[in-house]
């Protein structure tokens, strides 16, 4: 939009974000459904200020090869879902069941302290999604069941 | 690129006069007041001077009557816990409503850790307390009836006068949050029978640092900054010279212009919710219609399946400064106890937004605000799932009576 | 006509640049830092920038340990009675010093009204206190040591590390007030052991509305001024931006520029005593000797047979400000405590005269205050029955040690 | 004294006391002691903050011909005394025991309320005199005991 002027958002200190947080929410990625998702998760609830709901499309060989978020939230989880379908997108299932809040932080730079549940949220959408997959094939159960035995 | 400030309720800026009349304070009389010295005694001049200020704007008795204190918040604490500690040998029991401030809802929540007791009358849909719920709640306990002018945050109007009516009756001291009021309200504590009355001046352009707390020679208080001497033993520091200068000049002017100030106000109010409401489905406005029962610069709206912050954070990047009592705005992750208390819904809670105007928007401030507030909605709308569920119909609007 | 500054103890002029650095804040930068916006983000870098001002001048471990308050006053009673309030579950016992400002000692009389206790360790004829007094005072009740760094009356100079680390082996919170020795004397609230420490930045050149706490990560702290949850919710209400800003920059040139102030004041401070002293006759110095245990800045004197608030007048006359701890010049009518609990007679008591230089002070002005003094001491003796008592033999001098 | 500058003094706003008040103390009226005083009246502590002492000459027709003061303590006290003394200088024994600190506040235009124990002093110092002066001169006592008898 237009009228969004980067010279004052792009003051990292007149931000209550650093700069990559501010760029994912005011230029999300993968916004969005995906027509025949393969697996989709929604996670949250609008009394708790935050709902994420992440659409996977996964190919026949375990990648995912697409990802769409859509959230009801606050910047940080409007940028913690952005940066998670970013960081699962050519990941196979496996590798993205060990994306973690962390990753999810680490990428945007940081959060702050009370902002850090928006990257828990933003795992469980992703987890959610890829629980979903694994329910409409239920031939990929064994990964799912290695992973949360590692958790 | 455009800036427009819609918080004023949050802060104003200092008016060039308020500011020039501070500048002197700094460097050139920098005495403190309590001093015996030509600088101490020009401190203790404009002490006075301000006192003077304060007290005719509100109809006070007597300039003795206006104590200064640092902030808004530091008068309601000195009104309700001075008031406690100075009659808890009378009784222990607190009025207030469900609908006050933090800084008079917290300081009555520190007071019955300490023993003593409170009755939190509750207020309407539009947050209004019915001043019988006041007279049903007293008991040969109570001490103290704390309640707001107007509301914080939706802008509601109480009935101050009967409220202080009751008080009268029953010989309870009275004590009225005028922190978003004073400048902008007409306040006459005589009328309104307030023992203790606050003020916040860097709300009606004057400087921050400042607050006032008007007390009634009959009121009976306790300090609760305990030290020198300062504000007749009722709050002790060094005062804030400059501060006070600033503030009693402020208040001054606002009272001069307040009538002006507040129909220019009311025009733009009523403008920006016909704009909204016109170009924004699935909004709703909390609180009373404008007119004579909101104040004139408040205007609370709650925009349905998004949420606060990110409106905040495109806003700002629109160069529109509001504020919002969403619980992702709040340091503390709680939705604004209004928003609760008026019994909105939880999500509308969440998609709350506020505006507070200023005596310097324009017209064509609140077309652009507006114009892009609508584009923000829809923004954000393309984003949440809550938006598309309801497109799918798989859940309904919340709004009451809801509009489109 | 000559105009000489010697009360720099009760405020100071703000310095240029501190001046220049507030100015933007009050017009054009008017936010409120706990707003989501511009305007408000800005606010909260300010905030944020005066805490690593303070955080390095003290050597706090780091900048969020900083908290901004309105005054010392409010300092002083955050740290005594917020501390008291969140370790009351362990114990209600208190030590202090007998010398304390009353910002410290009021607040502990008021938690004594609460049901607290305390010990008041005596000062020596002097003003200092013995750490090993402290070590005798402590009891498994004890929550909270508080001490002074340097007293504000006489200056004397307290053995606050070593009483650091009495508090530390008995793993006792302890606050340090260092409301008229911020600025002046060097800090370290590590070496010190310091689980608080107190300061008053228009102490130092900085602006009036503004005080800081220093609190440690591990120091337990209840807030007393309740509402947002402003500065990390130790106290709430809005913070005076201008003051925070002000207030930072003072203190950082206050550090850069130490150690050059004080050994200049360190010069004007002996040749003031030495004048005094010379030049007039039955006059004492209350305190140390001035020396390292000194406070730079401060002169305590008495001049016997005649009573303070006239001195202070005449010198006014004169042009020249100070102050006195004598009961006449007190609003409560009270001489100060200092002056009592260091045992001096209460006639010199009565004639007590505080100078306290600052960093603009000249060596002409010392001479000007020197022989202004002589006259006007000469002028009230020559008015003063005690006096002429004197000069016949019926009265004699309570100066121990008499001079002269 | 030269270097009392009354610019700074006259300007009542930035003074403790008011005009007359601060006159008083800069030039006070009757300062000193009276050789061969015929009652001499001395009241008030140093440890209370104030003495004053007040000297009379009384001439055999009851008239106050002359009247002195000395006073250690604060302006008010210093105002208070050189006030009484003017007050009383002319006036008969009568007269002068009628005198009280109202007159004396009134008389200076007001003191500040925490300062008027200042002229109640001047009162009493006036007293005292007058007492002193009926010691000595027992005929008198009459009077002494009438005002006694009124007040
Ligand atoms: C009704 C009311 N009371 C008290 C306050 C607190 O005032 P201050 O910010 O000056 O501490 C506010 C400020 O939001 C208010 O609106
Ligand atoms: C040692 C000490 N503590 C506290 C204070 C109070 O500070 P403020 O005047 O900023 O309230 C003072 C001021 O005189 C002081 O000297």
């Amino acid at each position: 939009m237009r009228f969004f002027h980067t010279e004052n958002i792009m003051a990292e200190e007149y931000n209550p974000y650093n700069p990559i947080v501010m760029d994912h929410f005011l230029n999300p990625r993968n916004m969005g459904d995906l027509e025949d998702a393969d697996g989709i998760g929604e996670v949250g609830a609008a009394a708790c200020g935050d709902i994420m709901k992440i659409s996977l499309k996964i190919s026949d060989d375990g990648k995912i090869s697409d990802a769409r978020f859509k959230t009801f939230g606050c910047g940080s989880a409007i940028a913690s879902s952005s940066m998670a379908t970013e960081l699962v997108k050519g990941k196979t299932i496996e590798e993205a069941l060990k994306v973690t809040n962390k990753n999810v932080v680490d990428a945007l730079g940081g959060l702050p302290p009370v902002k850090i549940h928006c990257s828990v949220l933003a795992e469980e959408a992703i987890k959610a999604a890829l629980d979903d997959y694994i329910k409409r094939h239920p031939e990929k159960a064994a990964l799912v069941a290695a992973n949360n035995h590692k958790a | 690129m455009i800036k427009v400030y819609l918080d004023h309720q949050s802060s104003t800026p200092v008016l060039p006069q308020v500011y020039e009349a501070m500048l002197p304070w700094f460097s050139e009389y920098y005495g403190n007041a309590s001093a015996l010295h030509e600088q101490g005694l020009r401190a203790r001049a404009a002490l006075n001077q301000s006192r003077k200020q304060f007290s005719e704007a509100i109809h006070s008795p007597d300039p003795e009557s206006i104590l200064f204190t640092s902030c808004g918040t530091e008068a309601n604490n000195l009104a309700v816990k001075g008031t406690a500690y100075a009659l808890q040998h009378k009784g222990k029991h607190i009025i207030l409503s469900t609908a006050e401030h933090p800084s008079v809802e917290n300081s009555v929540a520190f007071l019955e850790r300490q023993g003593f007791t409170a009755t939190r009358v509750s207020v309407n849909s539009e947050g209004f307390i019915n001043p019988e719920d006041i007279r049903a709640a007293i008991t040969p306990e109570t001490i103290l009836i704390a309640t707001h002018y107007a509301n914080h945050d939706i802008g509601t109007i109480q009935p101050v006068a009967q409220i202080g009516e009751i008080a009268r009756e029953h010989k309870i001291q009275f004590f009225v949050d005028a922190a978003f009021s004073a400048g902008w309200l007409p306040i006459n504590v005589q009328e309104m029978n307030a023992s203790l009355l606050s003020l916040s001046p860097h709300r009606f352009y004057g400087p921050k640092g400042v607050g006032v707390l008007y007390k009634n020679r009959k009121a009976r208080l306790s300090s609760i900054i305990h030290g020198g001497i300062q504000e007749n033993n009722f709050r002790s520091g060094t005062e804030n010279i400059p501060a006070i200068v600033g503030g009693g000049l402020a208040m001054e002017l606002a009272e001069n212009e307040r009538e002006t100030r507040v129909s220019r106000l009311r025009v733009l109010q009523e403008k920006l919710w016909k704009g909204l409401s016109e170009q924004i489905s699935y909004i709703c406005l909390n609180g009373p219609v404008p007119g004579e029962n909101r104040h004139p610069a408040n205007l609370n709206v709650s925009t349905e399946f998004i949420e606060g912050e990110g409106q905040l954070l495109l806003c700002n990047a629109a160069g529109i400064a509001v504020a919002s009592g969403s619980s992702c705005v709040s340091k503390n992750l709680k939705s604004s106890l209004t928003l609760t208390v008026i019994g909105l819904d939880i999500t509308l809670a969440q998609g709350n937004i506020i505006f507070t105007l200023g005596k310097d928007n324009t017209f064509e401030e609140i077309d652009y605000v507006v114009s892009s507030f609508a584009k923000i909605v829809e923004r954000l709308r393309q984003m949440s799932p809550m938006w598309e569920a309801f497109q799918k119909g798989n859940i309904s609007s919340v709004i009451p009576g809801n509009p489109k």
